[in-house]
């Protein structure tokens, strides 16, 4: 019963993984980022949430199995 | 070069592969974008990029952006490379072809092709000035979103 | 091809040969426009295209429009170049890049030229249809000048 | 004390010629028009005309060894 967390661009430095395995499922993306943010003391106000490759909003429920990605304001073009 | 019409790639990008792509016997006009790696902005002496992408999602955006642009221009057909990796100045690092009967959509599909890139696609820019180097995007020389956040499609 | 920003050739045209011509470091974005030669227009199909030019004086006018756009545009560098002769389907019969520091003035000044060479540019296209030929211009599928004549600088 | 005319498009396929010698100076554009209308039954009310290279008005003046060309509305792009 586990997920998987990506994390990128500062979020990558910052946690120093970039990858990490998550030993349990919160219910929801908030519970979720509320661990994350009181484990690695990351404010995560501004960051979106990705999981399995889908933007997410915080009352999106989580599964075994799922990939949870952390995506910074994004910069590209 | 990938035969795919959305592709994020670490390779120098070729702008006429990129066209190939969209180019038809139906489509009279290309409207092209390649976004360059600038020396100056404001003030500020950049010395080379690094851009990081969460590939496989990237891929999927740039594709939904090329679905959205369909719907909303039909005829336009869209390809969209974006390059990853450190690129110096003048690099081209997104090369934007939307191909369609007449030039009006064209430019019109172009352009919204780039601001959707610089909403939703999951790619991050590191400048490495002179002085220094950060990730932007949650700089305080980038713009912030309208809404604190990019939109999300619900 | 030819070092000049603004030419008229009888050789395929090629993109990147144009783009290079305005890419620079303080630039982060090149719009570029191809016109390419369509098959079908309003139901009716064309075989190839032949186009003639005033070449001189066409290749003065493209300046023009480059010369105009860096006024309104400062910063803004344009190049272009218009292909003559016989054209098959898919053929790119115009090229414009216009370069900027950022990408608005790109898109805008590069379609501001393209509507320019429709006004100002001594160039016409004969269309060779399965039923026969016309030159454009004054022919009923043309857009009439709104004035009845292209806009003279007086 | 003559001009060189110039004829694009389908007024060189009327005239037969894309250049001729036109053997006298007329003082003004519309005046050239006039005459190049009656003598090759050619209607130029939508022909625009340039001057050495420079789009001119019906009330520019002519002087000799100037060129003059007959363009009908463009087509380009």
């Amino acid at each position: 019963m586990m997920i998987r967390l990506l994390f990128f661009a500062h979020l990558g430095e910052q946690v120093g993984e970039r990858q990490v395995t998550w030993p349990h499922v919160p219910d929801t993306v908030g519970k979720l980022k509320e661990e994350v943010e009181a484990r690695y003391g990351l404010p995560l106000d501004r960051v979106m949430t990705a999981v399995n490759e889908e933007y997410a909003r915080d009352d999106a429920p989580l599964q075994p199995g799922d990939t949870v990605a952390f995506i910074p304001p994004v910069s590209g073009g | 070069m990938t035969e795919s019409l959305f592709a994020i790639t670490s390779e120098p990008i070729s702008v006429e592969d990129v066209m190939k792509k969209v180019m038809r016997p139906e489509a009279g006009a290309v409207a092209v974008f390649a976004g360059t790696v600038r020396e100056w902005t404001n003030g500020k002496r950049t010395l080379f990029l690094q851009y990081e992408a969460y590939v496989s999602m990237a891929e999927k955006m740039l594709a939904q952006i090329g679905a959205e642009i369909a719907e909303q221009w039909p005829g336009a057909k869209t390809a969209i490379t974006h390059r990853i990796g450190r690129l110096e100045i003048g690099d081209i690092a997104v090369v934007i072809a939307v191909s369609s009967p007449h030039r009006a959509e064209a430019y019109e599909a172009n352009r919204y092709a780039i601001e959707r890139i610089k909403q939703i696609v999951p790619i991050w820019k590191k400048e490495q000035w002179e002085d220094g180097s950060a990730w932007i995007g949650d700089q305080l020389e980038t713009k912030a979103y309208p809404s604190g956040k990019p939109e999300v499609n619900e």
